[in-house]
């Protein structure tokens, strides 16, 4: 069904139509309409699910580890200093190999106090063992949504879908809601590593061994690895169903481009304009969206090698450059803006104006874009 | 019924508790609770439990992180019956917030906290249920601060059960798990649990040193279930003048070492304050 | 998911290896002054000491010597005795 | 077809609600919309921008509006604020909430304030102009009156929705248009 939604509300349909049985989160602007609609739905009996009220982000987290623990598919949301609080419990559910989904409506880190986008906090996920995904609209912020459940159940790592915070937390934009038998026949009953039941004496997290517990590690990078593999599979499936098509990443008139520009999140949209109107002047320009951070599309990146590659980022790593400029600059040769952080806008005109600097060859190894 | 009868040995021969340790000797009451999961965050019983592959707790058991067991057990809660959370007084602190908060939801879980009144696993620091003028390595001259009441704190959270217990007195304990287990909500027991090595006396005399903080007054046996009422041996110690003398208590640790009489008086002092809230409560609550 | 294992760990007596060898004070049993209380049993931290009907066994593989058992008897029969 | 506008309120009047009111009015003519509410500190009373964009494409760009082909204007007084040549392209639509036009643009009026008042849409002293300004930007957009109907029945329930519907009605139908 077609219809508006904004970015927050098409996440809370995504955790319904896949029927989330636990729903645990403490509210942070800009993260808080999800909440306040997923509550609403279990108080009207939309959703067969229990929404526990806690009284932290760290404890929304633990709750859901615990359901997820018992075998219930379990979601929160968070976002900036909600997920920074709640950190401790992040690594402790991906080392615990637990699968389930969290939304992070990304947002800048105080202080000074600023509620919009900036992709600095889902970023920090990035060495945690966390699936991190980025989503462009609020239509990819509802299709990830499902698609992280199953991706995060057949490899037993949780899963964090990143919306940018207003830009489509809180825009109302045509989403396509699929039915419930559709999403029912593409995702599976859950499945994991492990459950704790009362019936089985088990412990969970015991004191390990130096070498023994690395060997856990080594499973988790390589699970991780096989991660790739799985996200390419379930999107490819999600799109022979509902006709969106989903990969590591995405490309945009990349495949004859002598200059490549990489993006991640809601600005690749306005970003994809700019290229248009590059285009229409000659200019062999492309766009490579980064649909996932973690696992790091790192072959898909090598495929470009041959290119002049700009990496514009909503990040920055303090004392080196831009997050992403780091990750893609790991694999080859690019050049890095920084910009839009703490919400600054950045529209179709900010983008060509730096494209054109960039196929000129005036764009500096890392770049501040100050308005 | 013999007490012995009634419970079993959940902690396993072997385990790398230290020796006289007080929580080996509670975990047997939770051998009355039928299948519980045991939520344990970080503290002496994550040691306790054992090295991997092997486990010493013979119950499914998670480990968690410091501050989240009462929520991790929120969300086990949602799908299995007596969920109990086991953890010490800096689980306590550092949670205070995700225990108050699981009050607050009356999660159908049960929290024990093994009060030894230090932070022991990290090496004996103050806590916030160290007592007045006990040393600790954070508190070398004698702690200046007040002990904070755990159990009175989450009386009033308006909870259906809130107990204190000792574990000297186990029949005491056991029966209140036993209560805990048989009612539905959130349950908390605050558990006082004397530490050898960390209030420094011989490991021996652990069951001793519990009974003789009974019987000073220093610890007070209550339960509230609807009804606030001393129970066990605290029922006689109501009046004073049947308690066992306080410095008898107070110097059989290391942990007081030095103290002067004069602290032994305000000591008492403290005490009594407490006595009087329990009597207000026991009269009205 | 070849290493999960690392994650589960399953009920085992000696998970900290033959803690008897902790001991300095062995706690020897008088049969003829036990008054089948029991006491002992329940208050062994190290549960070692098991019922045989109305008498007492100590598992001295694991007791790790604290004396709780000896301290808590009633009847003065359980008696530390230096070992080492 | 790309149209971009701007709806300036005040905080309280509801400008967000109008802007998802019209885009999903888009949806049900068969079109593309967007509605982004900007968020800053302010709380209610102070001036707040929404944006609506309307294609027959889908929308790709979410970044703010500079200057609307369109800009929907809930009270006189926010003129007072706000240069409207500034976010207001030069053959750009006022769409404003007045008894009469505004002199030297193309523009469409309606009495918004007075059509909320007659019904009584009142909340806190302030008439609630919001649907009947969807209304006349529906008009004004060349939206239909059903598809604006339909959709303040879906997010609004009961008497609610009736009252709303009488608005964006009277509005859609008594909307004047100036210098077009």
């Amino acid at each position: 069904m077609r219809t508006i939604l904004t970015g927050n509300y098409a996440v809370a349909e995504a955790v319904k139509l896949s029927r989330v049985k636990v729903i645990a989160a403490y509210p942070i602007t800009p993260q808080t309409t999800i909440v306040e609609r997923l509550a609403e739905m279990v108080e009207r009996g939309e959703i067969d699910a229990e929404f526990v009220r806690v009284e932290s982000e760290h404890s929304a987290l633990a709750v859901v580890y615990g359901s997820s623990s018992a075998g219930l598919r379990s979601f929160t949301a968070t976002s900036s200093h909600g997920l920074l609080y709640m950190y401790e419990m992040c690594w402790w559910v991906s080392n615990a190999r637990i699968p389930l989904v969290m939304a992070v409506v990304t947002r800048t880190i105080g202080p000074p106090w600023n509620i919009h986008t900036e992709h600095t906090d889902i970023l920090t996920l990035r060495d945690s063992g966390w699936i991190v995904a980025m989503a462009e609209n609020a239509q990819e912020a509802l299709d990830l949504t499902i698609q992280g459940f199953k991706v995060s159940e057949s490899v037993n790592l949780p899963f964090a879908v990143g919306l940018d915070g207003f830009v489509i937390s809180h825009t109302a934009e045509v989403v396509d809601v699929p039915d419930q038998s559709s999403v029912d026949s593409f995702l599976p009953d859950r499945k994991q590593a492990y459950v704790i039941t009362p019936d089985e004496p088990i412990a969970i997290g015991n004191i390990a061994q130096d070498e023994v517990a690395m060997r856990l590690r080594y499973d988790m990078a390589r699970d991780m690895e096989r991660s790739k593999e799985v996200i390419e599979r379930v999107g490819r499936e999600f799109g022979e169903k509902f006709g969106r098509k989903y990969g590591l990443v995405e490309h945009y008139m990349t495949e004859d481009a002598d200059y490549v520009v990489i993006m991640s999140g809601a600005w690749c949209g306005d970003a994809k304009e700019a290229v248009d109107i590059l285009r229409s002047k000659g200019i062999p320009i492309g766009l490579l969206k980064l649909t996932y951070v973690r696992p790091f599309p790192i072959e898909e990146l090598q495929k470009i090698e041959d290119r002049e590659v700009l990496v514009i980022d909503r990040s920055f790593s303090m004392g080196h450059k831009g997050i992403l400029g780091l990750e893609v600059g790991n694999v080859l040769d690019c050049k890095n803006v920084i910009a839009g952080l703490c919400g600054v806008d950045m529209g179709v005109e900010d983008f060509v104006e730096i494209f054109n600097r960039f196929v000129r060859g005036e764009i500096k190894e890392v770049e501040w874009w100050l308005k | 019924m013999k007490l012995a009868d009634e419970i079993g040995c959940p902690l396993l021969p072997g385990n790398p508790s230290c020796q006289g340790c007080p929580h080996a000797i509670g975990l047997k009451a939770l051998s009355v609770l039928k299948n519980p999961i045991v939520v344990v965050p970080a503290g002496c019983t994550t040691i306790i439990a054992g090295i991997h592959p092997k486990s010493s707790i013979d119950f499914p058991l998670i480990h968690v992180p410091f501050a989240s067991a009462p929520a991790v057990a929120c969300g086990l809660s949602k799908a299995y019956d007596n969920v109990v959370v086991w953890m010490g007084d800096g689980a306590a602190d550092i949670g205070f917030a995700t225990l108050s908060g699981s009050a607050i939801r009356n999660d159908n879980i049960i929290v024990i906290v093994s009060d030894n009144e230090a932070y022991m696993n990290t090496g004996i620091q103050a806590s916030g249920t160290t007592f007045w003028k006990a040393k600790t390595t954070t508190s070398p001259t004698g702690k200046r601060e007040e002990k904070k009441d755990l159990a009175l704190i989450m009386l009033m959270h308006r909870v259906p059960y809130v107990a204190t217990a000792s574990i000297g007195y186990m029949r005491d304990f056991v029966q209140k798990v036993k209560k805990a287990g048989s009612t539905k909500g959130f349950r908390f027991i605050h558990l006082h649990s004397p530490c050898p090595p960390g209030w420094r006396f011989d490991s021996s005399k652990t069951v001793e040193i519990a009974r003789m903080a009974v019987k000073s007054g220093a610890w007070i046996l209550w339960e509230y279930d609807g009804k606030f009422r001393l129970t066990g041996a605290s029922r006689k110690y109501r009046e004073k003048d049947k308690r066992f003398p306080l410095a008898d208590y107070i110097k059989a640790q290391g942990r007081f070492r030095g103290l002067s009489d004069d602290d032994v008086r305000e000591i008492e002092i403290k005490i009594d304050n407490v006595w009087k809230v329990v009597e207000v409560l026991e009269r009205t609550f | 998911m070849e290493y999960i294992d690392v994650l589960i760990s399953k009920p085992s007596k000696g998970s900290s290896g033959k803690t008897g060898l902790w001991r300095t004070f062995k706690p020897v049993y008088k049969e003829d002054k036990c008054v089948s209380c029991f006491e002992c049993y329940v208050y062994c931290p190290e549960n070692c000491i098991s019922l045989k009907d109305l008498k007492i066994e100590i598992d001295y593989e694991y007791c790790k010597g604290c004396g709780v058992c000896s301290n808590v008897c009633p009847a003065e029969a359980i008696e530390m005795i230096k070992e080492v | 077809m790309l149209k971009e506008g701007i709806i300036l309120c005040f905080g309280g009047q509801g400008g967000v609600t109008a802007g998802r009111i019209l885009a999903l009015a888009c949806v049900k003519d068969g079109l593309y919309a967007q509605a982004i509410p900007h968020f800053g500190a302010e709380r209610r009373g102070a001036l707040v921008k929404n944006y609506l964009r309307i294609s027959d494409k889908p929308i790709r760009r979410h970044s703010s509006v500079k200057k609307g082909d369109f800009v929907v204007v809930f009270a006189e007084r926010i003129f007072e604020i706000v240069d409207i040549h500034e976010l207001l392209k030069d053959d750009g639509i006022l769409i404003l909430n007045s008894k009469k036009g505004f002199d030297g643009l193309r523009c469409y009026y309606v009495d918004a304030s007075e059509i909320a008042l007659s019904l009584n849409l009142v909340s806190a002293g302030w008439p609630i102009v919001n649907t009947a300004m969807a209304g006349a930007t529906a008009k004004a957009l060349g939206l239909t009156l059903d598809s604006v109907i339909e959709s303040i029945k879906e997010l609004f329930k009961g008497k609610l929705a009736e009252v709303n519907a009488k608005a964006v009605e009277i509005a859609y139908r008594e909307v004047k248009e100036w210098n077009i």
